[in-house]
């Protein structure tokens, strides 16, 4: 058993240097089979890890990390979390791991920070403000949290934001989630992990999948840098990369890999306090604990697998960031980074059993992945145990693209670069 | 950002082209409704060497295709594509 | 420290002041050179335990010295006061502390400190989550550096492509030699110092021989670009790399009206010339004022002429710090002990003596001065009284461009350092940073808790150790649990001493333990600076359309629309936007308006394989078109929902007229070239698209035809036929359309001469007792007559089917999306299908969800939402689950978010005239 | 800099874009007869008295003049589509014309890149403008109506960074 976390036993450390804190997580060298085995370990894959030996109770579990957990896009991304989509099949998704957040420090006994701060979606012409109400509206009648706000009222919470009418992207209301906002992205990787191990999974790093085990149509396990592992169910988990590890087992999926791109500047004294993201503009920025100012754009708009974003892509979200916010002019870009988002072809996540028996997928989450960490960890846990999608996975199959039964929030179509 | 040698202009700032699709994903008109959604849904998405349809849209507006690596970012050919044109 | 400390005194000419004290500087100083000379030694507060803090280095890497500068809009906070040379009148002000600099009540948190490690946060604040935002409120409001300015930035920011054969980055004596030969090589070059004087080593060790104003004119002579004050800052793909060039110093007031600029540069070959940074040493209260580093005590004596201390040790692991004691000896300082952790050295100045196999262990200060330093050496400890200590760890080479660049790197065990190797790009590193003088590992001698790694985020030995313990033992867990590296000098002199630590930890070799990657930027860069000139308009210019200056004088209210800006309505007499555009549609229902409409997308297509290009990217026939007459069309995505629509035209035999909406413009451009080149490059045909080209002009209302007869002077063609004519004298494209339901007519003329054919009409039309009309009205019209609209309707989600149009899809298939529609759940009985809606009671909100009941999941929205132009009954348009089988039953429109309400009947989507006998003849 | 640069707007003249999409090697010959000059390789100009033929595509060239001779040396292989009214021309003359479009652009306008004569499409500030080097001294650029007032206001706002 592991010491608990807490300020007691913080207090305690401080009079014993700190010395009585294990390991977050074991180190442990791979059996030979497990009943189920994800590949990545990332958020969504010790998510799983976690929910399926917690809420199923399977706990002969592996996670196959090829480099160190937490290093891919959970380690990468804005921190944003909501659920403030249009779509019902994404909002009610989402929702439901936005109720997980609310819960997560406690249920993982880790701080993840989720700070319920409030996310707005500012709306720039009467155009804008419609949709936003249709969105709040759809949001509203399934139970989630929307309010619209004027801008007198934004100039209360954000006061920086340029409320003058001659704004070249004048802004004339905002949507906003109260109960969302931002967690600390690399504490729900350690927490999920130091979770998911306390229930004896085995988190296994610097192991890389480099090809299936097949009998028939079935996949029986995987081989790794570390050895042939078995298994009777296999789930890809791979964000970002999830068109080449489908590729190892044959399939092509509906994906096309590109780069996200994301800075925070120097920090400073707090000046901005919620989510402020933009319905006509692409750019979202929200200020970490440290003080930076943490921003993201749209992804490069060509494939790529490399976490080398190109820098015109980033100054035009800087543009937009400070025309709306011009108090950001004088801070500095202290750190960029990238992350490889699968790019789906309707913009929404696949999420559910593949046509290969034994081999489940969860993938395709754009770039809006982090906030569903813990849904989609909730619902990949239970398809895994089950062989079966929950009800809120059920319409991210895969089979939708050939049927057209396509989810498409943003409404740009089967090319992402088309956006 | 990359330099992309154009086939009509010569090395130009990516920043004048627009990626479109690869040329497994050129959906034929004339094609079954099976094999047009196959090639309209599904893709290789390789961790290497791709051919990828790109226009000169703010240069020439001409068109080619690039054989590109998508880990390196390197351009191994250009390849123009269109009607007849004039050297 | 206390008195002057500079000789001779007299040239502090430029009058500069620090928290409110005003202090003179040299010309050339930076602001830390001006404060030592000043005798100021306490500059800032550290981030998380709010530890005094002094100046450490001379360079870009210091982590402690930290100022805003400047005012209003013009402040820039967490400005390196080693990185920013003093202009007159210059207003620096120390962050992070409250009420005082000298005294920070914020530095309690120093005494929590055995309770605050690394991560500490992981471990405690449980609870609902507003509990942990009220701690969160707390650590907010500590953390941070400087404040943000809350005025908008007076300045400009340029941006700039730049070209060169050869880019030398670094104006040391290897970069200076380089670039002046690339450039007696004919080679188009390029140097950048970020320095404001060229010379980078030689400014702290002149050599007599070498004299880098004289080179850096002669580069310049031979055609050569020297920029100062420009960092090479980004190296990204395909050897293109961001440089940013301070055109005034941080706050000042820039000549031009541009603060900086950010250079787009592409380059053949990069040599990066970027020498070394020194590595600090790990010991207790290492982060004291007065600790520095000893090739920055060298910068400060010989380039500035300031004696940072009276009473030095100097503490080394290499023979470089012996060059610092000569300076010190020669400057008149007293150097007390050279404290070399080797068991042999260099020979010693005169009069100093040497300690070998010596290593401090802690210092301690009083009234934020440095007092004492205690070694231990040999087996034992000793103290002396100083008042500095100068530290060399051994040297870093400035690798982060080479690694930008995807460079390797090669693990230097003398000097304990990652030297640059090969790069996959047309780069080389080149002089000292290839390199680094020999300086052994050395374990540290003091208490691991207040040793100090990363100075800025309070990162200590102890962190680290926490960190390794409980399993963050990756280096990229290890920088993310401990925040190492994060600061804003970006781990530049952290790094080394850190992976030391964790090798040591790990019982491996630094090289084994891991490197975290590099990446843009070299150092923090200016926001304002990288949105350029996008800065106030978002990168989006404003399109103005042709008509612009005469819609102006009727003082209409503009509609942002995409890029657009267009009349929305024209109101009179103090009329609101809601009165002005029922009036106006009212007189399009009842005379005749006229509107601006030269935003729709126009494409001219020709040839004799014209149509056959028609008929793949319209999902309508086109082909049977007589000459002369026009149709409605859309097209569809190659998925089969509708991307936009418009009507085409036979212009002649081989000639067509092809419009889109205006905001689907762009994005039909690139579709239909898509089309010609990708899919048939065989075909005989031209697209142009002549968007900009024509103006156009809608005429509409049942005078329309009338009016628009007498100043063409022929009979206007009926509806969907086309005519050229004649209007004002300026030749004009007839297109008999009707959006509005009304008859009505669309002018399309040269943009040129749209002015005089505007003004015809304009006087023709209010001759009949009509008006202009703008896009609102243009939109209650549109309702009524139930024509959708992209962007509304038309949302990427909806099929031809769903918008009632699937009767007019061409039979014979063959269309782009054709393949698409055939999916069956593009078929199913429960789409979301256009319909009409009455209200029951009072009016619908836009937007709102389409319900049976109260608390059930929405089965539509409402799209668009109006009142019967002439009776006044709110009506709307709605995406409707099933809708095409539902007319007739009664639905609640609801929106919650505005708290409205109403009840409605599913109706057919026209309400006017939905015979369309109008507009026939 | 002693002699300033300036920005021009010049009076609207008639544009015509001339695509060819069969034959090419023909109509060349045909024109070239015609006009008594060839027509021009990609991104280079030629011209008469009466008309410039400038080559910013594959298969189209900006015809600036009086295309009247043209329209019957093209037959069933090319077609002239007037495009004037959607374009402003601006002469943007003096020493540091080449120096100003490197403000907010991509392209080498380098005179060993873009001699006297060449033509070129690009992006400045995020507006797609074709550049025409017309002399030493002298380059015109082509761009969209809907634009030219920003990208006016732009260069206006560039032009004390000449030479700084």
């Amino acid at each position: 058993m592991k010491t608990p976390y807490s300020a007691f036993s913080l207090l305690r450390g401080a009079l014993n240097g700190q010395k009585h804190w294990e390991p977050a997580w074991r180190d442990p060298e791979p059996k030979a089979s497990y009943d189920v085995i994800i590949i990545g370990g990332g958020g969504h894959g010790l998510a799983t890890a976690y929910y399926l030996a917690k809420v199923h109770g399977i706990r002969n579990v592996a996670v196959l990390e090829k480099s160190w957990i937490g290093g891919g896009n959970v380690g990468r991304n804005t921190t944003l979390v909501r659920s403030n989509y249009r779509l019902p099949q994404l909002h009610n998704f989402f929702e439901f791991g936005l109720k997980l957040w609310h819960n997560l420090s406690d249920d993982l006994n880790y701080n993840v920070m989720f700070s319920p701060r409030g996310a707005m979606f500012l709306g720039h012409n009467d155009g804008d403000m419609i949709k936003l109400a249709e969105r709040g509206d759809a949001m509203r009648c399934d139970g989630i949290d929307a309010e619209l706000l004027t801008p007198k009222q934004i100039a209360k919470i954000e006061p920086l934001l340029d409320l003058s009418r001659n704004a070249r992207f004048p802004i004339d209301g905002a949507l906003i989630q109260w109960r969302a906002g931002t967690a600390r992205h690399d504490a729900v990787a350690w927490g999920y992990a130091r979770a998911a191990d306390a229930l004896g999974v085995d988190i296994i790093q610097k192991c890389e999948v480099t090809g299936f085990v097949k009998d028939g149509n079935r996949i029986t396990g995987v081989e790794t840098t570390r050895g042939r592992i078995l298994a009777a169910r296999t789930g890809i988990c791979v964000a970002g990369h999830s068109g080449h590890v489908a590729g190892l087992a044959g399939l092509r999926l509906p994906i096309e890999s590109q780069t996200l791109q994301a800075l925070v500047t120097e920090g400073v004294k707090p000046m901005v306090q919620s989510v402020v993201m933009s319905q006509s503009l692409h750019f979202y920025v929200s200020q970490s604990d440290k003080g930076g100012i943490v921003m993201g754009g749209d992804p490069d708009n060509w494939p790529s697998y490399a976490r080398r974003g190109q820098p015109t892509i980033k100054e035009h979200a800087i543009a937009q960031a400070v025309t709306v916010m011009p108090a950001l002019s004088r801070l500095r870009m202290l750190r960029t980074w990238s992350g490889v988002t699968d790019m789906s072809f309707d913009g929404s996540p696949i999420i559910g059993p593949s046509p290969i028996d034994g081999l489940y997928l969860n993938a395709g989450w754009c770039y809006g992945g982090f906030k569903a960490t813990p849904a989609s960890g909730w619902t990949y846990a239970h398809t895994l145990a089950t062989g079966k999608p929950h009800e809120l996975n059920a319409p991210f199959s895969l089979e939708r693209f050939m049927t057209g039964a396509t989810i498409d929030e943003t409404s740009v179509g089967p090319f992402p670069n088309h956006r | 950002m990359y330099q992309i040698t154009c086939p009509h202009c010569g090395p130009r700032a990516q920043t004048e082209f627009t990626y479109e699709r690869t040329t497994d994903s050129i959906v034929d008109p004339a094609a079954e409704p099976q094999t047009a959604m196959q090639a309209l849904y599904t893709r290789a998405n390789p961790m290497g060497l791709d051919d990828e349809i790109w226009r000169h849209t703010y240069g020439c507006r001409a068109w080619m295709v690039l054989t590109r690596h998508r880990v390196t970012h390197e351009i191994h050919a250009v390849k123009a594509i269109g009607p007849e044109a004039l050297p | 420290m206390s008195g002057p400390t500079r000789t001779p005194s007299g040239e502090e000419t430029v009058p500069f002041t620090f928290d409110g004290t005003t202090y003179h500087a040299r010309p050339g100083d930076t602001l830390a050179a001006a404060l030592l000379a000043n005798g100021v030694g306490l500059v800032g507060r550290s981030f998380k335990y709010h530890r005094p803090r002094g100046i450490m280095t001379a360079g870009i890497e210091e982590p402690n010295a930290l100022v805003t500068v400047g005012k209003g809009g013009r402040a820039e906070p967490n400005t390196r006061a080693t990185d920013l040379f003093v202009y007159p009148g210059m207003v620096a002000m120390s962050q992070n502390r409250w009420p005082s600099l000298s005294f920070d009540v914020a530095s309690i948190f120093g005494l929590a400190a055995p309770a605050l490690g690394a991560g500490f946060y992981y471990k405690t604040f449980f609870g609902p989550a507003k509990h942990w935002m009220r701690y969160e409120g707390f650590i907010r409001r500590a953390a941070g550096l400087g404040n943000a300015p809350t005025e908008p930035d007076p300045d400009n920011f340029s941006q700039r492509a730049g070209f060169c054969d050869v880019l030398v980055v670094g104006s040391g004596p290897a970069g200076l030699k380089a670039a002046l030969e690339a450039a007696e090589a004919g080679k188009r070059v390029m140097l950048v110092e970020q320095d404001s004087a060229p010379g980078g080593s030689l400014l702290r060790d002149p050599d007599p021989a070498i004299d880098p104003a004289a080179m850096v004119d002669r580069i310049r002579a031979l055609g050569g670009e020297v920029l100062l004050r420009t960092t090479a800052s980004g190296y990204w793909d395909h050897n293109f790399l961001t440089l940013t060039q301070r055109l005034a110093e941080p706050g000042e007031v820039p000549p031009h009206g541009f603060a900086q600029r950010l250079w787009h540069l592409r380059a053949g070959r990069v040599i990066l010339a970027t020498g070394l940074i020194e590595r600090p040493v790990p010991f207790a209260n290492n982060d004291h004022p007065g600790v520095m580093l000893s090739q920055a005590v060298r910068s400060y004596l010989r380039r500035w002429g300031v004696l940072p201390g009276k009473r030095v040790v100097i503490a080394t692991n290499n023979d470089d710090a012996y060059l610092t004691a000569q300076a010190l000896v020669e400057a008149g300082a007293d150097v007390v002990a050279l404290l070399d952790a080797r068991a042999s050295g260099p020979a010693a100045p005169a009069g100093v003596t040497v300690y070998h196999d010596a290593r401090p262990s802690s210092v301690t200060g009083r009234k934020h001065a440095l007092r004492k330093v205690t070694a231990v050496i040999g087996g034992s400890e000793q103290s002396f009284d100083v008042d500095l200590i100068a530290v060399s760890g051994g040297f870093v080479p400035v690798s982060h461009l080479h690694m930008q660049a995807g460079g390797k790197l090669n693990w230097s065990e003398e000097a304990q350092a990652f030297v640059p190797g090969e790069t996959p790009q047309a780069c080389e590193t080149i002089g000292a940073a290839l390199a680094p003088p020999p300086a052994p590992a050395v374990a540290p001698a003091g208490k691991a808790k207040k040793s100090f790694v990363d100075f800025q985020n309070d990162v200590s030995l102890a962190d680290i150790d926490l960190a390794w313990q409980e399993g963050y033992r990756s280096v990229e867990h290890l920088k993310r649990y401990t925040t190492l590296g994060m600061a804003t000098d970006q781990g530049k002199t952290s790094n080394m001493v850190a992976l030391s630590r964790l090798a040591e930890k790990q019982g491996v070799s630094v090289p084994q333990a891991g490197l975290t990657t590099f990446r843009p930027p070299f150092t923090p860069v200016t926001m304002g600076l990288l949105a350029g000139a996008g800065a106030r308009n978002a990168g989006a210019h404003v399109r103005r359309i042709p008509l612009h200056a005469l819609h102006e004088a009727h003082d209409p209210i503009w509609q942002p629309l995409g890029y657009w800006f267009r009349p929305r309505a024209y109101p009179v007499d103090g009329e609101t936007l809601a009165e002005a555009s029922l009036r106006e549609a009212r007189t399009v229902r009842t005379v005749a308006g006229l509107s601006d409409v030269s935003t729709l997308g126009k494409f001219e297509v020709s040839g004799p394989d014209a149509a056959a290009l028609l008929e793949l990217v319209c999902a309508t026939t086109v082909g049977k078109l007589a000459v002369g007459r026009g149709r409605y069309t859309f097209m569809l995505r190659e998925d089969g929902m509708v991307q936009d629509d418009g009507t085409v035209w036979r212009l002649a035999e081989d000639r067509y007229l092809l419009t889109s909406s205006t905001g689907g413009a762009d994005r039909m451009a690139h579709f239909i070239s898509y089309v010609r080149n990708s899919l048939r490059p065989d075909l005989k045909c031209s697209v142009v698209n002549v968007q900009e080209h024509y103006a156009g002009i809608a005429l509409a209302g049942p005078k329309a035809r009338g009016i628009l007869a007498a100043l063409i002077g022929a009979e206007p063609p009926r509806h969907m036929g086309y005519a050229p004519g004649v209007l004002a004298g300026v030749p004009v494209h007839v297109l008999a359309a009707s959006y509005s339901g009304e008859r009505a007519f669309e002018i399309h003329v040269e943009a040129t001469h749209a002015d005089k054919v505007w003004q015809a009409i304009e006087a023709a039309t209010r001759a009949e007792g009509g008006a202009p009309y703008g896009l609102e009205a243009m939109e209650l019209l549109r309702i009524e007559k139930g024509h959708v609209v992209v962007g509304g309707e038309v949302d990427g989600r909806s099929t031809p089917h769903d918008l009632g149009l699937g009767g007019m899809l061409n039979k014979v298939g063959g269309f782009i999306g054709a393949a698409g529609l055939t999916r069956p759940a593009l078929s199913g009985p429960n789409r979301n299908n256009l319909v009409g809606l009455v209200s029951l009671d009072g009016p619908i909100p836009e937007g709102g969800m389409l319900i049976q009941r109260a608390g059930q999941s929405p089965q539509g929205h409402v799209t668009a939402a109006a009142r019967r132009i002439l009776e006044g009954v709110p009506i709307a348009l709605a995406l409707l689950q099933g809708g095409h089988r539902r007319h007739g039953e009664e639905l609640i429109v609801t929106s919650p978010t505005r708290g409205e309400k109403a009840r409605v009947r599913v109706t057919a989507p026209h309400f006017y005239d939905p015979a369309g006998e109008r507009y026939r003849d | 800099m002693t002699e300033a640069t300036s920005i021009i707007a010049l009076p609207a003249a008639p544009l015509h874009a001339l695509e060819i999409w069969s034959n090419p090697q023909c109509v060349a010959t045909r024109v070239h007869k015609a006009l008594r000059f060839a027509l021009p390789p990609m991104n280079r100009s030629a011209a008469n008295a009466s008309i410039t033929l400038m080559r910013f595509e594959p298969t189209v060239w900006l015809a600036e003049g009086d295309v009247s001779v043209l329209a019957d040396t093209l037959g069933d292989d090319g077609a002239l589509t007037a495009i004037g009214g959607g374009i402003v021309r601006f002469r943007i003359a003096g020493p540091g014309w080449r120096e100003l479009l490197l403000e907010g652009g991509v392209f080498d306008t380098s005179a060993a890149a873009f001699p006297v004569g060449a033509t070129a499409a690009t992006v400045i500030d995020h507006v797609g403008v074709r550049l025409f080097a017309e002399s030493e001294d002298a380059c015109i650029a082509y761009v969209p109506s809907s634009y030219a007032q920003s990208l006016h206001h732009f260069w206006d706002e560039a032009l004390p960074l000449l030479g700084a």
